[in-house]
């Protein structure tokens, strides 16, 4: 029998507040996708460790955006803006002969941040849906702009010569897609614990509270928007990076990453994989992009299966893929009540 | 190899979805015909949509080429996506044979030995109306393309045989589908002739709202023959009466293998075959002819690439040679859009405006070894 | 010139009000249902077909346009009751990715049915030409026909969210469901019935533009925003605004594609202006979008407070 | 005039997997005004929302009018006549304080001077002044005010006012007891929680102290004076 | 803990301030001062404008004119987070709580607000033990003790009111600006509210919206009364309870009593 717990101390669960990276699981995780390019050439279908690069490059991007969106109650449908700007910076730097990864790469997160920077400035004026068609007023912006800028392809796009390099660190030739592959692995990961790190910091928690509840902290005396900034301009340039690591990838860089569906599928991903939760971003992209490749495999028609298994995610789980991991969540019929944006 | 795959990449959906649809159908009628088999091997076409993006066609091809190795590519409707999907075929050293997209940089300085266009050259069909408008005497033009290269190569093709003045040049958003604007402007400019290179459902819109409008009365309305083929003309009607366009093949050209494409086509599709599938299905027998010159050796690279070049295959076109580009050599004629004896709207050939055309591009080629 | 600038001014008052009958559903679905709704661009989408293939069934435009509109609507039902009325209480991202879906879905039900290409609506014959507004003026019966009935359907919502009592239930029931249903409020069955009257308009705006654009499949998804810019600019859940809206960017669209070019002509080197002019025209209208949130960060007719 | 009105029995509610009521008991009749009291957090508003079916209960009975009502949708059990004033007021902050008003106005009694808006414009002439407002304009007394009049609109059978005095002025708070005595007189069932226990007295005919979810006393206005030891133990002061 | 150094000067002077909407001036010249040390009420009839004068203390709303001046210090220009800093702090009318959050992690945020940088973005938050003492600290203040651990979205609305007041005590102001605290507490929580800000008395100064004349005053050294957005009467407690035009336009002749 219960008793009402007016004067019985105990924890309602775990704070919202704190994630875990989820060890074992994650160690698991990454020990197979090591293993992934060998057991592919042993198969030989080495096209799939093209394939695993790029799922790997999508995971970044929407991680970075489910670190605004999740975590950060900021809405933007303007985030492949980012990761295009980054992907042009990497394309126009080999067009001007640098090849360097050192050089382009830091280089792409840094436009990519300085343009979230100025977006973010303007943007962050604004709240809840308002927010979300302003960043996407910008990316039309930035995309258009691409589309006219003859020198760099305009709407034809630019094929890169080749891949960056690594140069001074020896037997890393990114030509090489499996070597390619294990680099943009080593990115994702660190980029995980980063964000690990970050969001059981003080800058996580600050962040997440103004998500929850943004007059309340201003009015405990946070610059609220300050973070929100900052929150906008990182997630921005590590976008940025993800846009230099996905030139690299396909070799090929055109105002199409930009459009306005590039941001609504990163989005989308995010939402499937589960908004606020340290892995959503990974296994959204993982999960949609897998279902699109096997899908269209199968039939002309894979769009329509996509959307049948998304909406059934939408109706099972109460926030996206990683909300099934969580057993107290799907336990309880939680009625879900109306938060971000 | 005991059997020929064919990646056939093509735009599949949305607007242009017709013309990539006509392609398929037209290479897969060759197919057909040839008993499931090219140059004696049985063959395997693998169709994916491109969804008229450059990115979706880069990865797709990357997918023909490394997981499903395919040996020949081809279907490609629009220069961009070419653009973006040539790269990772030539990579790969896989043949590309264009059945349309025949953009300028292959044509000339990044010309290639792995691609082939069986179709044209982007310019050649506005430079046959550039011709044609000023040989029938009209001096003042209003010319309009989408905003994107090749709609800028259109008009540059044009300009060039084109020697009247130009009232107004116009580029429109890509997927623009309300020319409402456009022909405002049209009427305040009061041009005698208008030259349009909007492709698919583009034409359509343009080509009704100019009829709504009630400018056809006082302009003449010109266009290439991607802008007034079947898949338009079945979408358009009546209204697109009397249009002069131009073209490399139409479905009356008097030549053997050209009456059994057309009635093989109908008979299949029950529709009149557009361009785009006299493309495809010319892209496939030029396959079938190359394949069984090299009696199936497909990884004698050389062998195939001077087969391909060598062209030995009817085109439902008539006379059909390759340039040193790789681009076609051939002659094209003057249509323009009436009912046919059965009742019909849709073109009549008038005319050759051009014999042995080449392009622009040729001489800026130098083609790389192999 | 006049003529010119007469002709473009209607021409912008006839796509802000289409964009009008798209906006007002969205509006009252999101603005004040508080749903995000990404299928509405497919409910304009199935609209389209349904009039385009009563009208070639029928053969009268307006037996067709009438049958679309409460095909359409029923399928605007049937869509709600199956599933978007299990979203209403979700956040606002388990919409996006739940209406997306369903556009998914959508589209390529419709591809299924009525096949990838373009298919051909066309205008009924009487209107299929120009009439003479002015002497010397001339102007596409068909576009007048449109601009009348958007003009009428503006009216007759604006009445009826702000007038009657069904509205103000309706606004009700979306700041605070619960308390609604405490003061007496069947919200589900309301709601519905909003919806069903939203995809009834995206009917009309689809059916009415067959004639004029294409009917085809992904039709939805470029006007879907257009859509939500005329909303933000307008303020989130006011008909006034989105009419306003809606005509500001059928005419800032309109005028920009005509006049930005011309301007850039003057101003620069023609290869340069050929080039920077329709870049400009392009974004235009979210350049007036994110100069409006400048401003008014909640559009011009902010409907809470 | 004593026919049953409101019967709730054995009433069991909790939130998710704590319980908050166990065992709530409350009976009405017409024209009967009746007190729910407690300290903070006893449960209090949880039957008021058990009874409008805003809150599914788990066990028990409501009989509203003879007719049982627990497992309804709310708005059926609201139309039957019952209105609430909430805690936390709940006005609609998109619709005009006169729209608020007029969105649900109806007549559920038979009683044979309904509430109309002029009444209601007299009775709080601040919320006249402010018509045009927005909900979410209002000073939080003037929301209270607004949810009282949005509530007497419908013209319910029973009228239930959770803290219906909340942060009113002194003044004010007085003319809503006297409106309440006024309803009394003039038939009108309420059911009132509310911390000004002595007011309370005054107005009510009929008490229910509760702690921790149960019924711990319940009695009539004299009895309820003569106990003061009741008020230090479970409401407070 | 009171750093003014002379208790001659006010802490808060409000001069002059005016806010208008549209037709109605909320705010209207209302002139005010505030004594450190003091609890100051301030009174005055529903829509009379008190919270709309506390939003333009807090920095939530800007004045149309008139000045705050804060330890000597014009506010005008700053933002509401920068008030904060300063010392200047405020409670809500309607509950502002983070709902999805423990009673201790609403608290320990308020802590955070105040000591050290949040730009901390590798130190694991959960180890400042010192942070989460104080911020327990706190809830033993406001009578949460023995709530720490439960959500506060499931709070009763009386216990919400109590962590209201707490987030605002974590920020250790130098003047609380306190919104209707006992709005919504039975006469038991109210008491306790009470005895909480008596006990703040001297460690910081408050000025108080309150509508329960009891607790008023008991608790005010000082009220003072707005009536259409101005200062009508300013004084202490027995000379307002006798103020005639306070009685006509606020009190009434007959207070009844919270139980
Ligand atoms: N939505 C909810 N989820 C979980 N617990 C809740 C919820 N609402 C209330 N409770 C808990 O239920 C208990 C009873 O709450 P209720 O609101 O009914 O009390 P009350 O008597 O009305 O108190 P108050 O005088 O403070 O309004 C409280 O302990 C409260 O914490
Ligand atoms: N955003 C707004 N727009 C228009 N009028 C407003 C707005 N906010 C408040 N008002 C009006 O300003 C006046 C003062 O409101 P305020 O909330 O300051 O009153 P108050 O003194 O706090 O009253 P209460 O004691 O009832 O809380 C009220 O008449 C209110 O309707
Ligand atoms: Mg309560
Ligand atoms: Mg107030």
């Amino acid at each position: 029998m219960s008793t009402p717990h007016l004067q019985t101390q105990h924890q309602d669960g775990p704070s919202p507040l704190d994630h875990r990276l989820q060890g074992a699981r994650a160690v698991a995780l990454l020990l197979a996708l090591v293993a992934l390019p060998p057991l592919a050439n042993w198969l030989g279908a080495d096209f799939y460790i093209g394939l695993a690069s790029r799922i790997l490059i999508f995971a970044l991007a929407a991680t970075s955006l489910n670190l605004i969106l999740g975590f950060g109650g900021m809405v933007s449908f303007g985030h492949a803006a980012f990761v295009g700007l980054g992907a042009y910076t990497v394309g126009v730097l080999m067009t001007h002969g640098v090849m360097s990864a050192w050089v382009a790469w830091p280089a792409a997160f840094g436009v990519a941040a300085l343009a979230a920077w100025l977006v973010g400035a303007v943007s962050l004026r604004t709240r809840g849906v308002y927010f979300i068609m302003i960043t996407l007023a910008f990316a039309q912006m930035l995309y258009y702009l691409a589309v006219s800028l003859k020198t760099w392809g305009g709407d034809d796009g630019l094929s890169l010569p080749g891949r960056s390099s690594l140069a001074p660190l020896p037997g890393l030739d990114l030509a090489n897609d499996t070597t390619f592959y294990y680099v943009v692995l080593a990115v994702c990961a660190g980029a995980m614990v980063l964000l690990w790190r970050l969001l059981n910091a003080r800058f996580g928690h600050t962040l997440q509270a103004i998500r929850d509840n943004d007059t309340r902290m201003a009015a405990v005396g946070f610059h609220t928007r300050r973070y929100q900034h900052i929150a906008f301009t990182l997630a921005g340039g590590v976008a940025g990076l993800a846009g230099a690591l996905l030139a690299n990838q396909s070799g090929f860089v055109s105002p199409a990453l930009m459009q306005w569906q590039q941001s609504g599928m990163l989005m989308i991903m995010v939402i499937l994989g589960g908004v606020g939760h340290l892995w959503g971003g990974v296994i959204g992209a993982v999960v949609f992009l897998l279902l699109e490749e096997v899908l269209g495999h199968y039939t002309m028609h894979w769009p329509f299966f996509l959307g049948a298994a998304l909406l059934a995610v939408v109706l099972v789980a109460s926030n996206g893929l990683m909300s099934l991991m969580k057993r107290p969540t799907w336990l309880k019929a939680s009625g879900r009540t109306k938060e971000a944006p | 190899a005991d059997n020929v795959k064919i990646g056939l990449l093509s735009t599949l959906s949305g607007p242009g979805a017709g013309l990539g649809v006509d392609i398929r159908d037209g290479f897969q009628l060759a197919v057909k015909l040839n008993g499931g088999k090219l140059g004696g091997l049985p063959a395997e076409v693998v169709v994916a949509d491109d969804q008229a993006s450059p990115d979706v066609g880069r990865q797709t091809a990357d997918r023909l080429v490394k997981r499903d190795k395919v040996d020949f590519m081809t279907g490609v409707v629009f220069s961009n996506v070419m653009l973006a999907v040539g790269a990772p075929t030539f990579a790969a050293k896989t043949f590309y044979v264009s059945a349309n997209a025949g953009p300028s940089q292959y044509a000339g300085e990044q010309c290639n030995p792995y691609f082939f266009n069986v179709a044209w050259q982007n310019d050649n069909l506005h430079e046959a109306v550039g011709k044609t408008v000023t040989e029938k005497g009209f001096k003042k033009v209003a010319l309009i393309a989408p905003n994107y290269p090749a709609g800028k190569d259109a008009l540059a093709g044009f300009k060039r045989f084109y020697k009247g003045e130009v009232a107004s040049e116009t580029y429109t958003q890509l997927n623009q589908l309300d020319y409402g604007a456009e022909i405002s402007k049209l009427r305040a400019a009061k041009p005698d002739a208008v030259y349009i290179f909007l492709p698919g459902g583009l034409g359509i819109n343009f080509i009704k709202q100019f009829v709504g409008a009630g400018l056809s009365k006082d302009m003449t309305l010109f266009g290439p023959g991607f802008s007034a083929d079947e898949d338009v003309i079945k979408a358009v009607g009546d209204p697109m009466l009397g249009m002069f366009n131009s073209s490399q093949w139409a479905h009356d050209m008097d030549n053997a293998a050209n009456k059994v494409f057309v009635a093989e086509f109908e008979k299949a599709y029950g529709r009149l075959p557009s361009l785009y599938a006299s493309q495809g299905y010319d892209a496939a027998r030029m396959i079938d002819a190359a394949v069984r010159d090299v009696k199936g050796k497909l990884d004698d690279k050389a062998a195939v690439r001077k087969a391909l070049a060598a062209a030995k295959f009817d085109s439902v076109r008539g006379a059909f040679k390759f340039n040193t580009n790789q681009y076609p050599i051939q002659d094209y004629y003057l249509r323009v859009i009436t009912r046919d004896s059965k009742g019909r709207v849709t073109n009549r050939t008038l005319g050759k405006v051009f014999s042995n055309h080449t392009d622009a591009y040729a001489a800026s080629c130098k083609m790389p070894a192999l | 010139m006049t003529i010119l600038i007469l002709e473009q001014a209607l021409n912008g008052l006839q796509f802000g009000l289409m964009l009008f009958l798209l906006a007002a559903g969205l509006t009252l679905v999101f603005g004040i249902m508080d749903m995000i709704n990404l299928a509405h661009g497919s409910l304009y989408m199935v609209g389209a077909y349904l009039v385009a293939s009563a009208t070639a069934a029928s053969g009268s435009f307006a037996l067709g346009l009438l049958a679309g509109v409460v095909g359409a609507a029923a399928f605007g039902l049937l869509l709600e009751v199956v599933v978007l009325r299990r979203l209403y209480q979700r956040d606002h991202l388990s919409q996006v990715l739940g209406t997306f879906a369903i556009l998914l879905m959508c589209n390529e039900a419709v591809r299924f049915v009525w096949g990838s290409q373009p298919i051909g609506a066309s205008a009924p014959a009487a209107l299929s030409g120009p009439v003479e507004l002015l002497p010397g003026f001339f102007y596409p019966a068909y576009r007048l026909l449109i601009i009348g009935a958007g003009l009428a359907v503006a009216v007759l919502l604006w009445l009826l969210v702000t007038r009657t009592r069904l509205g103000m239930q309706v606004r009700a029931g979306a700041s605070n469901r619960e308390m609604a249903q405490a003061m007496g409020v069947n919200v589900q069955r309301l709601f519905s019935a909003v919806f069903g009257l939203g995809a009834a308009l995206c009917a009309v705006a689809g059916g009415l533009m067959g004639p004029l654009l294409a009917v085809q499949v992904g039709m939805g998804e470029s006007i879907l925003i257009l859509a939500f810019v005329v909303i933000v600019i307008g303020g989130i859940g006011s008909i006034r605004g989105a009419l306003v809206g809606a005509l500001l960017v059928g005419v800032v669209d309109t005028a920009g594609r005509t006049l930005i070019p011309l301007l850039f002509e003057q101003l620069m080197p023609l290869d340069l202006a050929a080039s920077a002019g329709p870049a400009v025209a392009s974004i235009l209208i979210y350049v007036l979008m994110a100069a409006v949130l400048f401003w008014k960060p909640q559009g011009l007719f902010p409907a809470h407070g | 005039m004593s026919t049953a009105l409101l019967e709730v029995s054995d009433l069991q509610t909790a939130y998710g997997s704590s319980q908050v009521l166990f065992g709530m008991q409350l009976h009405m009749r017409s024209g009967d005004v009746a007190t729910l009291l407690g300290r903070n957090g006893m449960g209090k508003t949880t039957t008021v929302r058990s009874i409008l079916g805003l809150t599914r209960p788990q066990g028990g009975s409501v009989r509203f009018l003879g007719e049982r009502v627990d497992g309804l949708a709310p708005d059926r059990i609201a139309r039957m006549g019952l209105a609430v004033v909430p805690e936390g007021r709940q006005i609609f902050p998109n619709l005009s304080v006169e729209d608020n008003l007029k969105a649900f106005a109806a007549r559920r009694n038979g009683l044979s001077e309904p509430w109309t808006l002029d009444r209601v414009w007299a009775m709080f002439p601040r919320l006249l002044e402010r018509r045009r407002n927005m909900g979410n304009q209002l000073s939080g007394g003037e929301q209270q005010m607004l949810a009282i009049g949005r509530a007497l609109m419908t013209n319910p059978h029973l009228l239930i006012l959770d803290e219906a005095t909340e942060g009113l002025a002194p003044l004010i708070r007085e003319d809503i007891w006297q409106c309440l005595d006024t309803l009394r007189a003039a038939g009108q069932s309420i059911l009132v929680i509310d911390k000004y226990v002595q007011r309370l007295v005054k107005l009510a005919n009929q008490h229910t102290v509760i702690e921790r979810g149960r019924v711990v006393w319940q009695g009539d206005s004299p009895s309820l004076a003569a106990q003061p030891e009741l008020w230090h133990r479970y409401i407070g002061v | 803990m009171s750093t003014t150094s002379s208790t001659s000067t006010p802490l808060l002077q409000v001069k002059a301030l005016v806010k208008r909407f549209g037709g109605l001036t909320a705010t209207d010249h209302a002139t005010l001062d505030v004594m450190p040390g003091e609890i100051h009420a301030l009174i005055g009839p529903n829509g009379a404008g008190k919270t709309t004068l506390i939003h333009q203390l807090s920095g939530t709303l800007a004045p149309d004119t008139g000045d705050i001046v804060f330890d000597g210090q014009s506010l005008i220009a700053l933002p509401m987070h920068a008030r904060v800093h300063r010392g200047l702090v405020r409670s809500y009318q309607i509950t502002s709580i983070f709902k999805r959050l423990s009673v201790l992690d609403n608290l320990a945020l308020a802590v955070q607000a105040r000591s050290g940088s949040s730009l901390r973005f590798w130190a694991r938050a959960r180890a400042e033990a010192q942070r989460y003492a104080e911020a327990a600290e706190v809830a033993q203040r406001v009578g949460l003790g023995p709530l720490l651990g439960r959500t506060a979205g499931g709070l009763s609305h009386g216990e919400q009111r109590q962590l209201e007041v707490g987030l605002a005590l974590a920020t250790q102001p130098r003047l609380l600006l306190l919104d209707e605290p006992m709005a919504g507490m039975g006469p038991d929580e109210s008491e306790r509210m009470v005895n909480l800000l008596l006990g703040l008395r001297g460690d910081m100064t408050l000025l108080l919206v309150e509508h329960d004349m009891d607790a008023v005053f008991r608790l005010a050294d000082t009220i003072s009364a707005l009536v259409f957005g101005r200062v009508v009467a300013s004084g202490t407690p027995a000379q307002i309870r006798q103020n005639a035009d306070v009685r006509r336009a606020y009190l009434g002749d007959d207070m009844e009593h919270a139980a």
